[in-house]
């Protein structure tokens, strides 16, 4: 306890913004399903993400918080976890719930304001989005103790953004996994913005990753428009999670090349100039080119590709707009397992209202 | 003895037919002479033996087995991974029985004084009242969270708020207050096994009063009903917790005075079963409703209203409640000056008689 | 104009004399035509302008001016230092605001929607609203908390809850209402110059509803009294925030009928003003109060007590409330269910009127 | 933002358990009075504490938290702080609270129920002890702002335990402290335990001090019982925040020699052996033999030096007993500034009852 203690944070990146190599690939990039698998994902993610955004500026779903340029976090999270894994993700995480099952039309109706849209297949086990900030961390915990209780060899996966982690939460779900040896990855999307709070404002750490020293466990930084990189941190943790219960938490620096939300206007208080630098570091057109030079992608490809993706979110589209609206009385069916009898009158109340119009 | 884990989807029923599940004859079953606080550890210690999922966190729960001791031995009896002493942070404790109550577990949370359950709110608020609707029955949170409530016992500071009006008023989240012994160990029990989350609060003032016998033999108590204590004709008298024993005195004080009064220990706070009151009240014509936290907005209010609603007409007489003054709970030099009584709950039934 | 930071001690009576302090004459006073949520920035604008003990903080609101425009150009005009974005964490706003209180600040924070107001409540209820008492006056809290609340904005979950009763139920704090640009300048003129925790809650449903004509002149309403918003015989209507709309309309409604309704503005939910409700109540024998908070617990259950308790012999009629139901608020498509509206109030005026 | 990062915290100690130099003296200890002072009030604080026990023992006053081996981190605490400072305490801090103005009776009378004991001199603008763990630390951080945007030269001093360092406010504290750079300390006393949790279940974190590396601000670790270290280690971080307002967590490590409170009986959890060899390290004989060696010390020094505190404890408790009973209205009257007039009726009810014996 007593005595002179060191600690380091590392940084990790395969890919320079130009897609170029600056370390030697890992074992796994050999399997180039997998990397093909990425890129689609991601192009996927960004389509749906542009049609979510144009759903609501025409009034056909509510606020949503895009994910334009942090692609790479979400999908490397989904593709790398094991399907008896458990997500707990935030509200910036549509890739990797769709990666592990959920339907786009599903993340529509969710932003939608149906609650259906957190119903996912009933199979899974994953939690929804979690909107109170950094709420989700402690539940992942306690999801991680119930797996390591009942001896399955599932971990967790969790993600939050750099804002969360100045609230509380954040620590005492890092503390607690570091102390109760949690099979957990905690994953920071740093998009360097908190709405309008740049990160300079939310903390004097140099680094996001050294949160988890205070915790007493590992921490790794690495650049989260680098797919690779983010895939092999998060596999490695995952990796360390399910072998010896050893937690992680990685930081992934990105950057927000979008509003906040629909209901944000980043103009305000973001300058023009940052926001085009960021443009040069994003994660698709960087991996793209990244493909190319390793002779897995062309032209042709890429045009099959976005016309996949585009069937596949007009599809989810027509399905979202054809969903039948929920009996009235489904505001107050699901409160309990069983309807008190003292609410009744009021479901019988609730009955007699007709379905309001869909907006 | 059942210990398979309940599945995410198997826990709503598991945890509905749990009564009959439990032949009584299963086991050798004593009884035992307990006060308040030890039949609480009895059905913790019964519960943990039957159902594999149940899992205890707190401060001090383990190694110390509480600091009233409701938790004492579990750690020995059921072992380190299932009875938990946690780091400091209440909303720590909440987040984590919402996490593992969506993966079949049953968590029996302490937060070690109703004090310092500030911290739990937005755990249990937002998400331990709202994960079964939020996915529509996918994800549900049976957990229970205890808490020792109330003053009297000369305790520092925080240590003796009823801030129970707080966690009545939220949806998704029942209340469940014990008044004895054996409503204490048939009430947890029901708590445990309930499919949602439940919030159990144990007045701590009478955590060794009254000792009686308890059959442990896992019958739990519904969480939907009053219970009437004292059948009466003249005056209803509506408490719960530890007022519950300066209210049986009161009775008895107007009994030897030739009148009778209903009393009834709502012990389920939310949600509230007006059946029972309402019932009294149309025969007694005149209430009285006492309890320690203050008096506005308190869930005598709630009770007063419902009475004002659907009982005007009933009503021989204003409803009145006997609470505690609308100020911060002093210290515990002063706490008797704000704590209200048998004087006071007397006075207040004299008043309703004497009216119109 | 005065720039002197008040004393901790003095604090109290300068704010309480605030009102008088400021003549009308000071600076020329220009009135602009304002909606409510323009009204409160121009409260905020002349209350820092006078008072340089006054200090803006919370989520997104120096730069962005607040997510709502509430504390726009605030930071532009009196600085960084006095205008601040906090990190993410509201435990974290209100802590600071009771630290920043005791040493003579006057803190203004933004929790940015109720629905994450719950980390702060550890602060608020064990701190704020007891320091003045725990230290015999030594130390006191003179801040504000604003937060926007109640639903009908179609936004995301936890961002539509009306969760009043929960600080209404508090001693020691205030907690206030406006439901007009008008009354929104007034009292958060008159929250800032509290000398103790003033919770403000902000309807932003109508933040940008209808304009009024505001005399920028730093006027102060009082925050003990509801405000009769229209004089009626036959039946008395109670309500507070974004339902007054709906209940103005209901109140046109009966009125083309020939019958008058009176309608209450209670404003300040905490300390209740019951003189001018039972006043009212004792004329015209018949009330209904609505609210958008569930109807199970809300303050409409307190008040209704109080009439229960008080105005026994004047009710012609039960007291009915109007208010959501006792279940989650929905999810944006399904909201309009569970608020209550024109239909619904104006029905429990027609039962009341019905009524024997 | 990117790279490797390093970070250290380092262990101070001058004083070993026997009392004997490890390191140079620092320049200060040539303040003599300031040396006999630290040990007077040293002395003094455990008299006190001894006498609040036997008055909870005795049912004179309600539960009381011993500081029994932890006086030097309070003492040096308040002995570092410049009148105008600002101390936010924890409940272990009577001696530090002492220092600063407030009377022995008054430490008797908080814990004795009566909220007259958080008065102080009403000059003073320190807080009064707070209970909910943790819920200080943020407070601490608003009075350094409040310092600071009115353009005082003074600082902050505040404290907690160990395990209050799993709560989330205190990371939030830290972290605010960094990112707005508040002339601030946070002083830990690691007694390693929390009530019945020892410090190995509260974190796996090797050392608190390192905590202030997720917060980007300074660290260090100092033995708690050397009270040489402990007040170099905060007169130093004072001078700093007065400087330049840079925040420190200091970890003072000591060990709760007593119970928990008057409430606790710690043998349930704790054995023997342990506590037996943390007496060899407890403050007061280590600092006695110091000043012995450093023919500053004797046994007649010593004999009066007790009478004298003796003497001050006996006067305290006799001022303690003879407080006269505070009006009834007391429990409402200092609610708000002025008494709504809601709360009328209330008040003359509660006057018309009268005072309860004192208990
Ligand atoms: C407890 C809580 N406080 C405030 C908000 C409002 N809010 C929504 S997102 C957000 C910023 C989050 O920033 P960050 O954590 O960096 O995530 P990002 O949105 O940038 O991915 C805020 C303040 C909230 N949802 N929850
Ligand atoms: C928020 C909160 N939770 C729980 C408690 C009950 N409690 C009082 S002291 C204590 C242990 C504190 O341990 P530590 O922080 O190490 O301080 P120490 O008492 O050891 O000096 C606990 C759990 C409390 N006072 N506040
Ligand atoms: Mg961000
Ligand atoms: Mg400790």
């Amino acid at each position: 306890m007593r005595g002179r203690h060191q600690f380091s944070i590392h940084f990790l990146q395969y890919l320079d913004p130009k897609g170029n190599l600056d370390l030697p690939l890992p074992e796994w990039t050999r399997d180039r399903p997998l990397l093909l698998s990425i890129y689609e994902n991601m192009v996927l993610a960004r389509l749906l993400d542009q049609k979510s955004v144009a759903l609501q500026r025409t009034g056909q779903m509510g606020t949503y918080p895009s994910i334009l340029g942090q692609e790479a976090i979400s999908v490397c999270t989904g593709l790398a976890m094991a399907k008896n894994d458990v997500l707990v993700p935030y509200y910036r995480d549509a890739p990797a719930q769709i990666i592990r099952g959920m339907s786009p039309a599903e993340i529509f109706m969710s932003w939608g304001g149906d609650e259906r849209g957190g119903n996912l297949n009933t199979a899974s086990r994953d939690l929804p989005i979690c909107v109170p900030i950094a709420t989700q961390l402690t539940q992942a915990a306690g999801v991680a103790t119930a797996l390591k209780i009942k001896g399955e060899d599932s971990v967790v996966v969790t993600s939050c953004g750099d804002g969360a982690t100045s609230k509380g939460d954040f620590m005492e779900a890092l503390n607690l996994a570091g102390v109760w040896d949690l099979p957990i990855v905690f994953v920071i999307n740093n998009n360097r913005w908190a709405i309008s709070v740049p990160l300079a404002q939310q903390t004097r750490a140099a680094t996001l990753a050294q949160k988890a020293i205070a915790a007493g466990i590992e921490g790794i930084q690495v650049d989260g428009n680098d797919p690779i990189a983010v895939y092999e941190a998060i596999s490695k943790a995952i990796e360390r999670a399910r072998q010896n219960n050893t937690p992680t938490l990685i930081e992934a620096l990105s950057y927000r090349l979008c509003d906040h939300t629909t209901a944000d206007d980043a103009s305000r208080y973001r300058d023009a100039d940052e926001l085009q630098t960021h443009w040069q570091e994003e994660p698709i057109l960087r991996f793209q080119q990244f493909l190319h030079q390793q002779g897995l992608w062309d032209a042709e490809r890429e045009k099959a590709l976005q016309s996949r993706c585009q069937q596949t979110i007009d599809q989810a589209v027509e399905e979202y707009l054809a969903v039948k609206a929920e009996p009235t009385t489904a505001i107050i069916d699901y409160l309990h397992a069983f309807l008190p009898y003292t609410l009744e009158s009021q479901r019988s109340e609730i009955q007699q209202k007709e379905a309001p119009v869909n907006t | 003895m059942n210990v398979s884990f309940s599945t995410t989807d198997g826990l709503a029923t598991d945890s509905a037919t749990a009564l009959d599940e439990r032949p009584s004859a299963e086991m050798q079953i004593e009884s035992k002479e307990c006060v308040l606080v030890e039949a609480i550890n009895m059905a913790l210690h019964y519960e943990m033996a039957h159902d594999a999922s149940v899992v205890v966190l707190g401060e001090d729960v383990a190694t110390n087995g509480g600091v009233f001791r409701a938790t004492l031995d579990l750690k020995q009896a059921f072992g380190a991974e299932r009875v938990r002493d946690t780091p400091l942070a209440e909303g720590l404790i909440a987040g984590l029985s919402v996490g593992m109550a969506t993966q079949g577990l049953k968590p029996v949370a302490e937060i070690q004084f109703m004090g310092f359950m500030f911290a739990a709110l937005e755990q249990l608020i937002c998400h331990a009242a709202r994960m079964r609707n939020r996915t529509r029955g996918r994800l549900t949170c049976p957990l229970v969270v205890r808490m020792p409530f109330g003053g009297g016992i000369h305790a520092p500071e925080h240590h003796s708020e009823s801030t129970e009006a707080l966690l009545a008023h939220i949806p998704g989240l029942r209340v469940v207050i014990p008044s004895s012994a054996t409503r204490a160990y048939g009430l947890l029990l029901g708590a445990i096994r309930d499919p949602d989350p439940v919030i159990f609060l144990e007045p701590k003032r009478i955590y060794r009063a009254q000792a009686q016998s308890i059959c442990n033999d896992g019958q739990a108590l519904p969480l939907d009903t009053c219970f009437t204590l004292r059948e009466g004709e003249d005056v209803t008298l509506i408490s719960w917790g530890a007022l519950i024993s300066e209210c049986t005195q009161v009775v008895e004080q107007w009994h030897e005075q030739g009148i009778s009064v209903e009393l009834i220990d709502v012990a389920t706070v939310s949600p509230l079963d007006m059946a029972t009151i309402l019932q009294s009240v149309a025969k007694t014509g005149r209430c009285v409703i006492a309890h320690e936290a203050p008096k506005t907005g308190g869930i005598g209010g709630e009770i007063a209203a419902q009475l004002a609603e659907h009982a005007l007409l009933d009503l021989k007489a204003p409803v009145l409640r006997v609470g505690g003054y609308d100020t911060v709970m002093p210290y515990a030099k002063k706490e008797a000056l704000y704590l209200p009584g048998v004087a006071e709950i007397s006075n207040a039934i004299e008043q309703v008689l004497a009216f119109g």
